[in-house]
């Protein structure tokens, strides 16, 4: 028996084959794999699979090139989540993933069902969710639109986050003209599991029910997954009635359902209905256990009348799960889904035939060889070619720095920049203790978790600078890694592995694939030279409007290891008379920084360059001086440059605390605009009980990291005293946190407006 | 003693209120809302969350949970019930603590730590405090704003029910700083911000474990 | 029969209501001239089962009592009842 | 002249409303028979300085269309507008 149209179907005409997305080439190979044309159904069904969002058909090659192997990896890239090892027994399960157009359009409703899903990936590996983080990029805030985006998301965000009780502890924001038009809001889950009750979303069994749990299907989101994978224009703003709608209460109950259930033994497999719904979680459940399914989709549980099987199967409404049970177990899941109070019924069964079959009751609508929808999705090597005005960008000559500079103005002018201010109007709006096992919250490089009951701390972190990957994609991919491993290790935590969200414009375009292909590159090299494999990820492409697109921007979700929490090591300044040491190189990089771009409006020159052989040692010294208890306060260097960092580390601590530097000895080859706020990598100040300074500098001699003490701590209160080559910047520090806390929510008092 | 944290749908404190009240020292048990027995719990605590979503009002389906009769029953009988954050809101809904907790006046979830002063000593939770004494403690909520018409606050006052205010920072616009109070009777207390959350060191403060430490009793 | 009843609750009168304050304020910022006060409050529609017009509004009015309204902060009124096809 | 102009704002048809959904089924267990959906929206009450009704409509038609309503979720009505004093 074969599929046939239902009545009612519409023709299958190429205007129909186009707006589902799909090229005449792919329809051909859709007909030829079914022989014979697919119905309108089957039709919905490819167009999900094949999307770019679910079959990777323009980053699939690049993406095999990742390291993504190492003695600390349990489950890499190809689940719902990577996994990777802690010790004691103890495992963490994260990912991260963007909802960059559903933001775009609904940023409340965008944003919170991001969050809705990556939680779901993580709570399906039966892991428990401990962390949220969330890194997100916009226009300009002096936009009334941007500031509407920025305050819906980061809405959005906590209030999905707060009401499911996970904290979300660290992220970042930047502000930048290369996002007006296609913010990003990228979403990171860490949970914890024990290393042996980790389940795989792999179908088996056949004879197997398969039961839908959780939130009724609706007409929400159909087409979600292809939306995604298009430009944003006009048109798609009309289709704006697929953004999807999240109840973060339900999750709550489908978390602690899903968990119950794993540890139950009832279940083979559970996998979220996220993108693509119905049908692309079923589809790769079964592929990935090489059995067949077979869907009656009249017995899925519906909460609007009239729902045909096509609007079923493509669903995208939130908070619903699949699970594949052993047989004979029925009854017994479904008493813990009504002890949860949440719908679940069978609405199929595990087959051996291979087939991925619906049925409507007597009716099959769709009968396709299962592995055809995941495996022989079209895979595309797009050209690449570095665009003209890039390379010039890049060769750009930077202006020569001025003879009387007024380091005090510029400082100032960085801290009330909002991608540097503190983002404490945002993460206010978060639950960051929930759960109290939050160390170290946001505020600083990572976060740090303890785990309870063991002496472990794990670290989180993400972000991203897709300014630097925009002017060189290669180094600037680098550069993405070498950060987050910095950000963990500031903390005492060693980095282990990471996660992340390559958000680019459209990949058939030959400058934005050589991006996307470069800094795959970059983070490539990173990840091997750092020790730290990519375990799972997620692309989004087409992040562009007519005539531009936005920054290449691979963000990175990283997560470290602490041998012993109460170690870790804060960002903040601590005691007045503490020494301040700066480590690293000083080369007086400014191309790309946020210094080059206060001063003259534009992003251009050649970004900071790696040395990924001293990021290593950087790594290594921070983790093992603060294993040792070296160190009292560590912060990396990062947009801004040295004088921002120190600044940072003064208003970071549990008091605001003054500070006396003098950066001239750190080099005499670059001068004194350079000193304070070149972006050089590889960079840290650290602070330190003066005894202990010795020890300090011997261990950075013995690791091969220049280290400088440049002065001290001041008084609770005093002032920030920055010297250089005969210059000295003096500000009261309360005058420096009033600017820098006070830039981000005195531009939000102003309206926003859709 | 015996402490009951009880479990609405949403409740996402009720964990953390476990372990305090275990590092505490106490035989701690968790209980289901549809449950109509609360095992002989001599302290109830309703945690914090968002039961039932907080949808329509934080703590106003929630109220209506079959456990809350013998919640009522508990109280009235004089024994010791702590509401935390949503379990304030809950308390406050049902009635067994008067007023209500509004949106927060800046509109938005708050979360930060913030210094509370110990106004009444005389309440099995806080008799391990100093009266003016000062606790830091993170409060977590969209809707904690203390209202109630003037008699009732002027009652409070009178009657020395206002268990802790905000000192200096006041994070939702609460009536007269009130982060807590307690009945007449001084076995209920219900407060916004989460000593649960402030019970170690390694989080960063103490200041909140004497509150599970039931020195009163 | 079945009836489409609406009810409207409100903040009381005395009791700040940021979010009214704020629409306000935002409408002015956004330059709409002669927005000298809002107020915001929750509507809830009820498709209800009931004989006639008055049992759907009575029983409205108890719902508002009993779980839709909080005497404490927020008035209540019953709007509208329809008949629904 | 001052109008008091009344808009509701509820979820749009098709969009999931979880409110809504929570609200009628606490009702069902309070033992309110006969609820057969509830749906949660928000009232926005403004004071408006407008020469004429017609104005005073149109003004808030506008306001909601840019602030009060979200177009992508939600619908609305300009309920009712009156004269005050
Ligand atoms: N969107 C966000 N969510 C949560 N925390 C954030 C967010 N943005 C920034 N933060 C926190 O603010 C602090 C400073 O951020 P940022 O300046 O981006 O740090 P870094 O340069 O070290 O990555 C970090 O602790 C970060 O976790
Ligand atoms: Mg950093």
């Amino acid at each position: 028996m074969s599929a046939r149209p239902r009545a009612g179907d519409p023709a299958i005409t190429p205007e129909l084959v186009r707006t589902h997305g799909l090229k005449p080439a792919e329809f051909d190979r859709i007909r030829s794999i079914l022989g014979r044309d697919p119905t309108f159904v089957e039709l919905g069904i490819f167009s999900a699979l094949w999307s770019e969002h679910c079959a990777y058909k323009h980053s699939r090659p690049v993406l095999k090139t990742f390291p993504t192997t190492g003695p600390q990896v349990i489950q890499g890239p190809g689940e719902n989540a990577g996994v990777v090892r802690l010790g004691d027994g103890w495992a963490v399960a994260f990912k991260m993933e963007s909802h960059n157009h559903p933001s775009a359009v609904e940023p409340y409703q965008g944003a919170a069902t991001g969050s809705g899903g990556i939680l779901r990936d993580i709570f399906t590996m039966g892991a428990r969710p401990v962390a949220l983080t969330d890194s997100l990029r916009f226009g300009s805030l002096e936009a009334a639109h941007q500031r509407y985006l920025f305050g819906g998301v980061v809405k959005g965000v906590g209030d999905y986050g707060n009401c499911v009780g996970v904290p979300t502890v660290a992220g970042d924001v930047c502000f930048d003209d290369g996002y007006e038009g296609n913010c990003l809001v990228n979403v990171m889950c860490v949970g914890v599991l024990r290393e042996e009750e980790l389940i795989r979303a792999k179908a088996a069994g056949p004879g197997n029910p398969i039961i839908a749990v959780g939130a009724r299907t609706g007409r929400d989101g159909i087409h979600g997954a292809s939306f995604a994978s298009e430009e944003l224009s006009a048109e798609s703003e009309a289709k704006r009635p697929q953004v999807q709608v999240g109840d973060p209460f339900t999750e709550k109950l489908l978390i602690e359902l899903s968990l119950e259930l794993i540890q139950s033994g009832h279940i083979v497999a559970i996998q979220d209905m996220g993108a693509a719904g119905l049908t692309s979680s079923s589809a790769e459940m079964a592929a990935r256990g090489g059995v067949g399914v077979e869907i009656d989709a009249r017995l899925v549980p519906v909460r609007e009348e009239g729902m045909t099987p096509y609007e079923i199967l493509l669903s995208e409404s939130q908070e619903r799960m699949l699970v594949v049970a052993h047989k004979g177990r029925e009854a017994a899941v479904a008493a813990i889904c009504e002890k949860w109070e949440l719908t679940s019924a069978v609405i199929g069964r595990v087959t051996d035939d291979g087939m991925y079959r619906v049925r409507w009751g007597d009716e099959v609508v769709a009968e396709i060889p299962g592995r055809s929808l995941v495996d022989e999705a079209p895979v595309y090597h797009p050209d690449a070619r570095e665009g003209e005005a890039a390379i010039a960008r890049r060769a750009r000559p930077l202006p020569a720095t001025p003879a009387q500079p007024d380091l005090g103005a510029a400082l100032e002018g960085l801290l009330d920049l909002p991608t540097i201010a503190s983002k404490r109007w945002v993460y206010e709006q978060y639950d960051t203790s929930v759960q109290t096992n939050t160390v170290l919250g946001p505020g600083g490089d990572a976060a740090v978790l303890r785990l309870r009951e063991t002496p472990l701390g794990i670290a989180v972190t993400s972000g991203g600078n897709g300014r630097y990957v925009w002017l060189d994609p290669y180094e600037g991919g680098k550069a993405v890694v070498a950060e987050a491993a910095r950000n963990l290790a500031v903390t005492g935590a060693r980095p282990l592995a990471l996660t992340d969200c390559l958000n680019f414009g459209n990949p058939e375009k030959p400058d934005v694939f050589f991006q996307f292909r470069e800094a795959c590159r970059g983070m490539s090299e990173a990840c091997t030279a750092l020790g730290t494999p990519v375990v799972s990820g997620n692309v989004s492409f087409y992040n562009e409007r007519p005539g531009a697109s936005v920054y290449p921007t691979p963000m990175i979700g990283m997560v470290g290891v602490l041998g012993d929490v109460t170690r870790r090591v804060p960002a903040g300044f601590q005691a007045p008379g503490d020494a301040i040491v700066v480590l690293g190189h000083c080369n007086g990089a400014l191309g790309g920084s946020q210094y080059l771009s206060w001063m003259s409006g534009e992003v251009y020159g050649a970004p900071p360059r790696v040395d990924l052989a001293a990021e290593r040692a950087l790594v290594d010294f921070l983790v093992e001086a603060a294993g040792r208890g070296l160190l009292r306060s560590a912060h990396d260097v990062s947009e801004g440059g040295l004088a921002v960092a120190l600044v940072e580390s003064a208003l970071a601590g549990p008091e605001r605390m003054g500070l006396r530097a003098d950066l001239s000895p750190l080099s005499r080859r670059v001068d004194a605009v350079q000193l304070f706020f070149a972006e050089d990598q590889g960079r840290a100040v650290v602070s330190c009980d003066p005894a202990r300074l010795e020890e300090v500098r011997h261990l950075a001699a013995k690791r091969g990291v220049p280290a400088e003490a440049v002065g001290a701590v001041g008084e609770r209160g005093g002032a920030v005293r920055i010297g250089v080559n005969g210059w000295t910047v003096e500000r009261p520090v309360g005058r420096l946190a009033e600017i820098y806390e006070r830039a981000i929510p005195r531009r939000m008092e102003r309206a926003a407006g859709a | 003693m015996k402490v009951a944290v009880v479990r609405f749908p949403g409740s996402n404190c009720d964990a953390d209120a476990w372990h305090a009240a275990k590092d505490a020292g106490h035989a701690v048990a968790f209980v289901w809302h549809r449950s109509t027995d609360l095992g002989g719990a001599d302290v109830v605590v309703l945690p914090g969350g968002f039961a039932y979503g907080d949808y329509l009002r934080a703590g106003a389906i929630a109220r209506f949970s079959p456990v809350m009769k013998a919640v009522e029953a508990h109280a009235k009988a004089g024994r010791l019930l702590l509401g935390i954050c949503n379990g304030f809101q809950v308390l406050c809904e049902a009635g067994i603590l008067p007023g209500a907790l509004a949106r927060n006046a800046g509109l938005s979830f708050v979360c930060r730590w913030v210094t509370l002063r110990v106004e009444a000593t005389d309440t099995a939770f806080t008799a391990g405090y100093r009266k003016g004494q000062t606790l830091r403690a993170p409060v977590a909520h969209g809707e904690g704003r203390y209202v109630a018409d003037e008699a009732t606050l002027d009652r409070l006052e009178r009657e020395g029910r206002v268990v802790f205010r905000y000192a200096g920072d006041n994070p939702n616009g609460a009536l007269r700083d009130i982060a807590g109070i307690t009945n007449e009777g001084r076995n209920v207390v219900g407060m916004m911000p989460h000593p649960e959350r402030a019970a170690e060191a390694l989080l960063g403060c103490t200041d909140g474990a004497a509150l599970f430490a039931l020195a009163g009793t | 029969m079945r009836w489409r009843v609406r009810v409207r609750i409100m903040p009381r009168q005395g009791i700040l209501d940021p979010q009214g304050q704020a629409v306000a304020h935002a409408l002015g910022s956004l330059g709409f001239a002669g927005v000298a006060a809002a107020r915001v409050g929750r509507t809830v529609e009820l498709a209800l089962d009931a004989p006639a017009e008055a049992d759907a509004r009575d029983a409205a009015k108890r719902m508002c009592e009993r779980l839709l309204a909080n005497p404490v902060t927020e008035d209540f009124v019953v709007d509208t009842a329809e008949a629904l096809a």
